[in-house]
């Protein structure tokens, strides 16, 4: 990490001056934290008791044997208490909250697999949670918002712009700048200004530390190549970063969506519709317009859609020691159908990126080369849109006869 | 001191305090938020604050904010915003006209290229999430006499605001604490404590203050008199807007210019 | 275990003529393979790499706090892979079915997890998969349905009787007769004739194994009581098996349902409308008629209204070594929400009975005490119930609109 | 040897083969369950086998389960079923009446009161789920002179065969393979086949021998005629029943009691 959170020319604080002093003490408390063994040993502590740390690497005979080229593990981060690796980051931060003495927490939530993790985590340590949400999200991803409610958090729709993601960020940045004396501001992802890209990547890193003890511990020797879908980038760093450096090759995929046109995707790399930026408080590569506009994003999977990235991927991609690729739609869904057969294992459609990505790399390699991917989080969340995808009638029917039976 | 602090300090000759107005370009249209400029400018305001729309305008409000998405289905262009409002500025020698955006559309449209478009033409700018610590990046600006407005707020530690201060040229934004434009019972020490708060900035700055967060009627300009020499107006007129149209910014312009 | 299966007077092999040799030869191989270092040893290895084993025991500080007796804790068996303790058996029975030989499992299920985790341990071992489910429960449970098909499994909806549970394992039990030489019937639960008793408690059992190992390490001495729900039976004896005459307490709770006529509960036990039975292959308390007719049963959680129990159960109750008591639907719906508020932790609705048990308990109960919450699922899967038990309006709207923007 | 096994000795001396027909008390009401009773016992059937319907009828397939189903709805009482057959098995005296039940609903009833509620009455009894290893339990039974049947299925090893022939009274139910009772082209082999799964029977024991599974119409009956000494048709006359009515019932009868 170089000084005030810079990652080569990415990163940094851009905030509004109200949050200065607030960013300040996150800062020192979060120096402070890491550098307190008892603050970590918590830390570990949780992740273990409560969300069931560590969790495995399995290894894949049938999807290898199928592929007929490298050894293909997987990173088990769907096995996590909420079902996707956004745990060990809200375990983190939501434990430094109450070291600030912080009593609330606030987030911004898109598909709402951070905000279920953020209202889980407020639950367990007994602290207040007010989730942003796009107004348009809520509808699409209802599901995620009962589990929140029932969590006790405040769910507040965003009605503003494209009313998803991004204004659900803004709208967060907002509260913060009026409640941040007892307030805290829970990213879920690595993004965001100093010190959140570090800290969300410092409380993932878990998940690599884990595969290299794992590695050694069931073939003695690490992977040859690393494959994690990249968001915000959280769970890219969290499993990469540890192997930053090291012989490991890192591979990061992208929502390649629908199409190559400006909205289709959500593609901050290898495209010229992403340049370097600065927006919602630090600089990365942003999709956006001639103007500077952000621009609108799509993927099948509602946790990829974002339209900035983690200032330390766009860094480490600048300096070549992360390679980025992407997998669209379609390859996606037919990922996803392979793991589930192949393996018995439900992918989340973001995590079936980087099997999509995986996969088409195993069978170039031979078999003395061993390669993980990160698997994210679980794909039960998404049976709506993949029964959509896949024209599921009969998914239809239940619904309908569900809401005919009334209570 | 910067042209754009001798014009205030000019404009206060004859004035108690000067109004500083906000529109945003391309709400609810670009003719029709130029139309609001001219009324503005035509009825007196001696500083136009021109908001050059954005996608994620973190550091505003939901009504702006709003008004913001619904500007930018314009598809307003940042040179075409300088070039409108520059010959605002040209037409209406008697104000100042400001520029504000966020960083992005500034960072894609670069810095020297801004500076050289503004240059002579457009005195200042307001970036709302450029802390001061980047304060380098607006040097562009500087050199080309463009002053960045930075801001000062509330609980801001001295040596932050000396740092601030520092840089402060043509005008310092300074953001009231909640609730201290309001009147009743407390107004007194509401006004003892803004006449601290502004003290304390005065001692290590000479460049004029500019008051803003809330001031929504000719009432509340009046109860800053004295105090700072710029009183800035943000929503209030975009609310009047929407509430009843171009006839009821236009009052809301002559309430609040009503106080010289 | 006594001689041919036999618990006291339950259990024992009641099976028509044709399966018995097909039986002898499950009970010959799981003999073996019991005796086998490295068949036990490669039954936990897929429990750890691939299921996450060991689960977690968890402390809830703000439950113990709020209940203000017993110091609470859970063990979390909805972290393992498929999000219930049902991983453990299939895993297991799963992997005998390879070691037999055999290329296909039937299994029988109800609400669907059973048939589930039967479905994923199939894809993972690449055996073919029929998965006998009530036609009636087909409907109600759809979500479970379209997973085994994702998975590969073969769902055949049984149409005779109530179209539930029992019908679906008679069923099973049908296939098998004319099936049994290729085929393995994995059942779910701790029911039917010998080896499956003594065979799904066995594979179940490292739960209680861990919570043994982790109470030492947690709090250096064993629970005072142990609460676990009880549908067939499995996750309750494999958490209390290890435990059984030692100085903690067992306590079961059955399904109270809506009420105590025939038809409105699934209690086996406390109860005149169970009576020692034989029937589905074994002995035990079935809930039956005058006539010896198996009586319907309810309960809000589709995974505990069987009709009949584990022989293991039935004979620990006679002998007073576990105590059997129940939760109705009301007093489950009041326990998920207490901890999901409190903890942040997503109960299954089956689970919930043993939280519904245990908190009742918990109070009477001092400080120094320990109680154990078997926690055998997770919730996620019973939004559908919970959400109509709840009257929650948004959720149908969102069916509404998702059904009306079609594919 | 028992009551049951004389008889069908002695039946024996004037026809090739008998029937065992089968018939679900209470099946598609009691009324007309008894009817068909009478009408098969008219007709001349040997051997008549009621099922007393259960809830969980796992050795039988989805026709006698679904009519099983049907049957108990109209709530049958064993003790009224067993007085009722044992009223038909003194209506007629040239044949016998053996009840078939799952275990659980004998086991509520209890195998004391079963013996002396059946003996002398009915003459024997077919429990499916009830494996020869547990034959104490039907010891009452034996000792009211009430037989037991035991099946035998093909496959089973010699050493079962034998522990079920030491037990075999009155009958023994013997499965036949799938497809044994069929024709064309290898019926010869068949036969063969069929008659090696039954010599080897025989070698165990001179209990009479009834084969059934999936015999439905004469020309299964005749093909097996000096094999055993009895036919089973379980869900042929159902199906009979089920495709049209009492009237298609008695022509299936009289089709199947054509072979002498
Ligand atoms: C399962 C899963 N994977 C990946 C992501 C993407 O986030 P990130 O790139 O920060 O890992 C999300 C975001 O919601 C997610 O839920
Ligand atoms: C989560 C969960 N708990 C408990 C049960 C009940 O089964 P058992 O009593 O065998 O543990 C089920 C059955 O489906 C289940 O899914």
């Amino acid at each position: 990490m170089s000084d005030q959170g810079y990652f080569g020319q990415y990163g940094g604080s851009f905030i509004p001056e109200i949050l200065y002093s607030s960013q300040q003490e996150l800062l020192k408390h979060y120096r402070e934290a890491m550098a307190d063994p008892s603050f970590i040993a918590k830390v570990k502590q949780e992740m273990q008791q409560y969300s069931g740390r560590p969790t495995p690497l399995t290894f894949c005979a049938n999807l290898t044997e199928q592929m007929g080229g490298a050894q293909i593990y997987l990173k088990r981060e769907d096995l996590n208490h909420s079902g996707a690796h956004k745990m060990n980051n809200v375990i983190g931060q939501g434990l430094l909250t109450k070291r600030m003495g912080k009593k609330r927490v606030i987030a911004e939530t898109g598909a709402g697999q951070h905000g279920v993790a953020t209202a889980l985590i407020s639950a367990r340590l007994g602290l207040e949670c007010t989730i942003y949400m796009g107004a348009h999200d809520i509808e699409r991803q209802y599901p995620n918002v009962f589990w929140m409610k029932q969590l006790g958090a405040t769910v507040i729709p965003v009605t503003t712009g494209s009313q998803t993601l991004t204004d659900a960020l803004d709208e967060a940045l907002r509260d913060w700048t009026s409640s941040y004396e007892d307030t805290h501001y829970l990213i879920g992802t690595s993004c965001g200004c100093e010190p959140f890209p570090e800290m969300v990547a410092g409380f993932q890193s878990v998940i690599g530390e884990e595969v290299k003890e794992q590695a050694m511990a069931q073939f003695g020797a690490m992977p040859d190549k690393i494959y994690a879908c990249v968001g915000g980038g959280s769970n890219a760093c969290g499993i990469m970063l540890p192997f930053v450096g090291t012989e490991t090759e890192l591979i990061g995929i992208e929502a390649g969506g629908r199409g190559d046109g400006i909205g289709e995707h959500a593609m901050r790399f290898n495209n010229d519709q992403a340049k370097f930026g600065i927006s919602q408080g630090y600089a990365t590569k942003f999709i956006q317009d001639d103007q500077g506009q952000l621009a609108p994003t799509h993927s099948i999977s509602a946790g990829l859609d974002y339209v900035g990235v983690s200032p330390i991927l766009a860094d480490l991609a600048d300096r070549g020691l992360v390679r980025m690729t992407s997998a669209n739609d379609e390859e996606v869904i037919a990922a996803l159908k392979t793991m589930i057969r192949a393996e018995g294992i439900i992918p989340a459609l973001e995590s079936s990126h980087a099997i999509a990505g995986g996969l088409r790399e195993a069978a170039e390699l031979d078999s003395s080369q061993r390669i993980v991917i990160n698997i994210s989080g679980r794909g039960d969340k998404d049976i709506f849109t993949i029964a959509k995808a896949l024209d599921d009638q009969p998914f239809n029917d239940f619904l309908r006869s569900y809401l005919a039976q009334g209570k | 001191m910067t042209l754009l602090a001798e014009f205030v300090k000019e404009q206060r000759q004859t004035k108690s305090i000067l109004l500083m107005t906000h529109v945003i370009y391309g709400y609810p249209s670009i003719d029709e938020s130029l139309q609001m400029m001219k009324t503005l400018l035509d009825k007196g305001a001696a500083i136009l604050e021109v908001q050059f729309p954005f996608s994620d305008p973190v550091a505003d409000g939901p009504v702006i904010t709003k008004a913001c998405h619904i500007a930018l289905q314009s598809k307003p262009k940042l040179k075409q915003c300088i070039t409108d409002i520059a010959a605002l500025a040209k037409d209406y020698p008697n104000a100042r006209v400001l520029l504000m955006s966020y960083l992005n559309p500034l960072v894609q449209y670069g810095f020297e290229q801004l500076a050289s478009d503004m240059s002579g033409k457009i005195a200042g700018i307001v970036i709302p999430d450029l802390p001061i610590d980047h304060h380098k990046m607006a040097a562009p600006l500087v050199a080309a006499n463009v002053d960045p407005i930075w801001l000062i707020i509330p609980g801001m530690e001295k040596s932050r605001i000396q740092l601030v201060s520092e840089h402060a040229q043509g005008l310092l934004y300074c953001v009231s604490r909640k609730g201290v434009t309001g009147q009743g019972s407390d107004s007194q020490s509401a006004h003892d404590e803004l006449q601290r708060y502004l003290g304390e900035i005065n001692q290590y700055t000479d460049v004029p203050l500019a008051l803003g967060f809330g001031i929504a009627s000719a009432q509340d300009v009046e109860g800053i008199v004295g105090l700072v020499d710029v009183a800035v107006v943000g929503s209030a007129f975009l609310r009047a807007f929407q509430h009843g149209g171009m006839a009821e910014f236009a009052e809301k312009a002559d309430e609040l210019l009503s106080v010289k």
